[in-house]
């Protein structure tokens, strides 16, 4: 009891007094953890939309005849032996020519004296969505031609390479930056607790002199420092949602319908982040202590 | 030593030595009884290890060699919380004081109560009776460091004994002081005497040890040199 | 003389005494240098790779009749009438079927019995390729539907409006991120030469105590300084030398013969990084004595 | 004062008063000249001002009221580059002796020398005999930090000593030495004031200032009160 109200004045004592310095800290954690979080953010929405870009990725395999069901299958199964994919669909001469039709629109017209079948029937394939089954697509695309009956292979080649090496730098570029500011900021905040618990060096050292038990010591420092973790990286999230909500507002309108679905934290990973800031604070006090307490 | 004898005994130093790199011999075969109650003076030139010998009594430095017991307590065993314990039994005023420039003069002296969970009431009164008697109740609200040596040393003295320890270790307590102040000092020390402390005081100055009856012990680069009475000092015995 | 003697053998002892300390402000800088170029880098290329994306980027007008050159030349007025754009482009009809015989390549022989002027002509538009002029798209395109003649304008709204987005949204984030590390970086290195300063307050007051003119306590502070930001802005701009070129050996491969075309800074960039961080550097710790030299 | 007198003047104090927040009357018109070649000593009790005036006579800090001259020069108007000169001029001797705990001594010492670009054989050897005379010539390489505190408090004297000032202030310089150190300092002083260096001592040890023909000056609460001889201390006058 005597225990408890004494660590508690301190604290509060201590809070009281120095709360201009722990502003510093509070602001140093604050921007680490949005700075974590905002990094965190933009690399899981950035595999997503390395997710929703490549849709439109597919192969088209010409044919001269219209394969039969028999034949459909042993394409089926060629293809299969090959890689595996996502889907295979099967486009004849007539839904070709609707298709044809369906894009030139009001000028349909103009279809109007040419045979039904004037085009190919084809095979479109949509690959497996993945890096490796994309590294392979010349070759996959070599072996298509080989088959028999197959006129031409087409695919989109260029834009699946930009888009893919694209996707592929961005998520590096995002890792890379993310390492960099991890290494940062957890250099930032072990440097900022150290020189909190330094400033009071000697005033530990004095606690250690008068005989203070070690959970006299120990224990305001680590409630101080478990109060910065809860208040600052609720503040650093609290920032980057505001961030959040202002980038999509202002920048993703468009994209919104379409590839992008933004999404923020879920509120257990919230809930995550905020435990772990205030175990990582407190805990880094706890062990920055124990050096000066050797007393 | 008898279990009676241990009993009366506050502090009791066999051989110990302690020798700093390079080769600075700050202490050499110091063996001392010192019985509850008693006030001894310790002098000896700048320099012959009188600083060294109270920091390792209240366990802030080990001895190489030799075996020191505070109150019963064999401080080379003794473990982390028990000395912690024993701590809030001893008040020490330091020779470089040791207060916090940027605490109040009251706060300074509160630190030595409240980690014995002293109440607030308790901790007033006696921090304000502590400053009346050594003329420092006026400054009682001004942050340590911008007060005069003197007075610092004042604080750090009403520091060492406002928790009412059993062992009082000085060092050079009235290093700072003029004659009348550091009366004052010398008076608050024999009050807590008379009411049972031990006292063990490092000093240079004659003028307050030189009175009749006064049991002073004298280093001499490290060795334990005069004593009066001669009595004082125990033989040179091997561990217990 | 005397006074740059005492003046280099106070800065070379302070070095050789406290280098041990040093050694973290010059990570800090090193660190700070190197996520600044980084984003610095990135921010540069991702402008360029948005100037290039959207090299593909068209309105396509088909009309119902092949327009003579006076039409032309009408239509031409017309369509800058509205916006600047950046080029245009007449596809005949003959020319429409070329293209599309082409897209066909080996199964051109379907195409044997149909007139070679099936396809509509059409006008190819190449709008500016700046943010402006891609959110006035829609409506160009509906202004360029009410010009007589026209059957249908074609664009490929879905992935202009995704690019743009997505490119967009892609300099926000660098630019935040940007904004965020600047923001750490500066505090970080304004707290590390606080430190340094604030670690030698002590022998700071003394040598004012004891004379020292202004200049004697200054200069070697300025010159650690210096030093410290040549050799943390060097290894900085190094590392992440470093980093480019793997990242470009092994992400950018397949890219670098399309869209992107990866530059590093150039020679004078990196002189007057390094020249601003020594500035910096040193002015930080001018300033930081500053307040200290005030006894 | 004719210009022959003021030639002959080292310190010039005129109606001098400090006062501290919220109301300590640390200094309160005090007038005081003493001449070149003097050895002054200043007595008083615990917080009477002693250290004030010495810090003002070095410049740390202003008088709130009247008018002090160091050497002919008038510190409220000196510019700062002329202060650190004249400070060069000055040896102080701190009651908290403000020595750099992770330098050597005698790196603590060479500091009051190498501001005035003294060549590096004359630091080496006024740093010799200085720790000579002072019985510390053994711990010239250890850092001051391990020294104890008497050590450090004639480390403190040596360095401000060291460049041979024309006026040398002493703050408590033997309150933590015993007689026979003390000594070694007194003599020190005396053999610098003997070479024409002025003295300004400030010290509670009588031991050291009760000799035939000492000059004391005595503060009491901010104000000069005894002096002996009693022509000492100059009459009260208005701003020259
Ligand atoms: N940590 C240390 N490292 C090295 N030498 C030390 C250390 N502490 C003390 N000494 C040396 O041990 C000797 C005894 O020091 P101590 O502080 O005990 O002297 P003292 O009797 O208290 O002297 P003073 O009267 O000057 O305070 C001195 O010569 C001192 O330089
Ligand atoms: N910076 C300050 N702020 C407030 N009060 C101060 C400050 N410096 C000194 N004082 C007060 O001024 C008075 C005179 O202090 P000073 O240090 O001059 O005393 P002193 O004569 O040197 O005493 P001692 O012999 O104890 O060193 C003291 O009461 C002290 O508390
Ligand atoms: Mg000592
Ligand atoms: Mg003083």
């Amino acid at each position: 009891m005597n225990f408890l109200l004494a660590v508690f004045s301190q604290t509060w004592r201590s809070i009281a007094e120095t709360w201009r310095t722990q502003l510093l800290s509070l602001i140093t954690i604050t921007l680490s953890v949005l700075i974590f979080t905002f990094f965190y953010l933009v690399y899981s929405n950035a595999l997503q939309v390395g997710n929703r870009l490549d849709n439109d990725l597919r192969l088209i395999v010409y044919l001269d005849e219209q394969p039969d069901a028999n034949l459909q299958q042993e394409y089926q199964h060629k293809i299969e032996k090959f890689d595996q994919v996502e889907r295979i669909e099967f486009v004849g001469k007539l839904e070709a020519y609707d298709r044809f039709k369906g894009q030139l629109d009001d000028s349909q017209d103009v279809l109007k004296d040419i045979p039904k079948d004037f085009l190919p029937p084809s095979i479109e394939i949509y690959p497996r969505r993945n890096l490796e089954s994309l590294s392979r697509i010349k070759g996959f695309s070599e072996y298509l031609e080989t088959m028999p009956g197959v006129l031409k292979v087409q695919y989109g080649r260029e834009w699946v390479e930009r888009f893919y090496s694209f996707i592929q730098l961005l998520r590096v570029v995002v890792f890379l930056s993310g390492s960099l500011l991890i290494l940062t900021t957890t250099f930032m905040i072990g440097h900022s607790i150290r020189l909190t618990v330094f400033s009071r060096k000697k005033e530990l050292e004095l606690l250690r002199l008068v005989g203070a038990s070690n959970s006299y010591i120990r224990v305001p420092f680590f409630l101080e420092g478990a109060l910065l973790g809860a208040l600052g990286s609720t503040a650093g999230i609290a920032a980057l949602y505001l961030l959040f909500r202002w980038i999509k507002t202002n920048f993703a309108g468009q994209a919104a319908q379409g590839m992008f679905s933004f999404s923020f934290f879920s509120t257990s990973s919230v809930c995550m982040i905020i435990v772990l800031s205030i175990l990582l604070c407190a805990g880094g006090s706890f062990v920055s202590i124990r050096k000066i307490l050797s007393v | 030593m008898s279990g009676e004898e241990k009993k009366l005994t506050m502090i009791d130093l066999a051989r110990v030595s302690k020798t700093f790199p390079p080769d600075v011999h700050a202490l050499a075969d110091v063996s001392l009884r010192i019985r509850r109650g008693e006030m001894i003076f310790l002098t000896g030139q700048s320099g012959a290890g009188k600083t060294t010998l109270l920091r390792m009594l209240c366990g802030i430095d080990c001895p190489d060699k030799g075996y020191i017991e505070i109150a019963g307590y064999d401080l080379s065993r003794i473990s982390g919380g028990e000395m912690q314990k024993l701590r809030r039994r001893i008040g020490v005023a330091y020779q470089d004081f040791k207060l916090l420039p940027d605490k109040t003069v009251a706060q300074n002296i509160a630190y030595s109560m409240e980690v014995s969970y002293r109440s607030r009431p308790f901790i007033r009164s006696q921090t304000e009776k502590l400053l009346t008697e050594l003329h420092l109740l006026d400054k009682q609200d001004a942050l340590a460091g911008k007060l005069s040596r003197g007075e610092q040393q004042r604080v750090s003295i009403a520091r060492a004994v406002a928790n009412e320890p059993e062992l009082i270790l000085a060092d050079e307590p009235t290093g700072n002081l003029d004659t009348e102040t550091a009366l004052l000092v010398t008076q608050l020390f024999r009050s807590y005497n008379e009411q049972g402390t031990t006292l063990l005081i490092a000093t240079h100055d004659q003028a307050i040890y030189d009175f009749p009856g006064s049991k002073v012990i004298k280093i001499e680069n490290g060795r334990l040199a005069i004593q009066k009475p001669p009595t004082l000092v125990k033989k040179a015995e091997g561990k217990e």
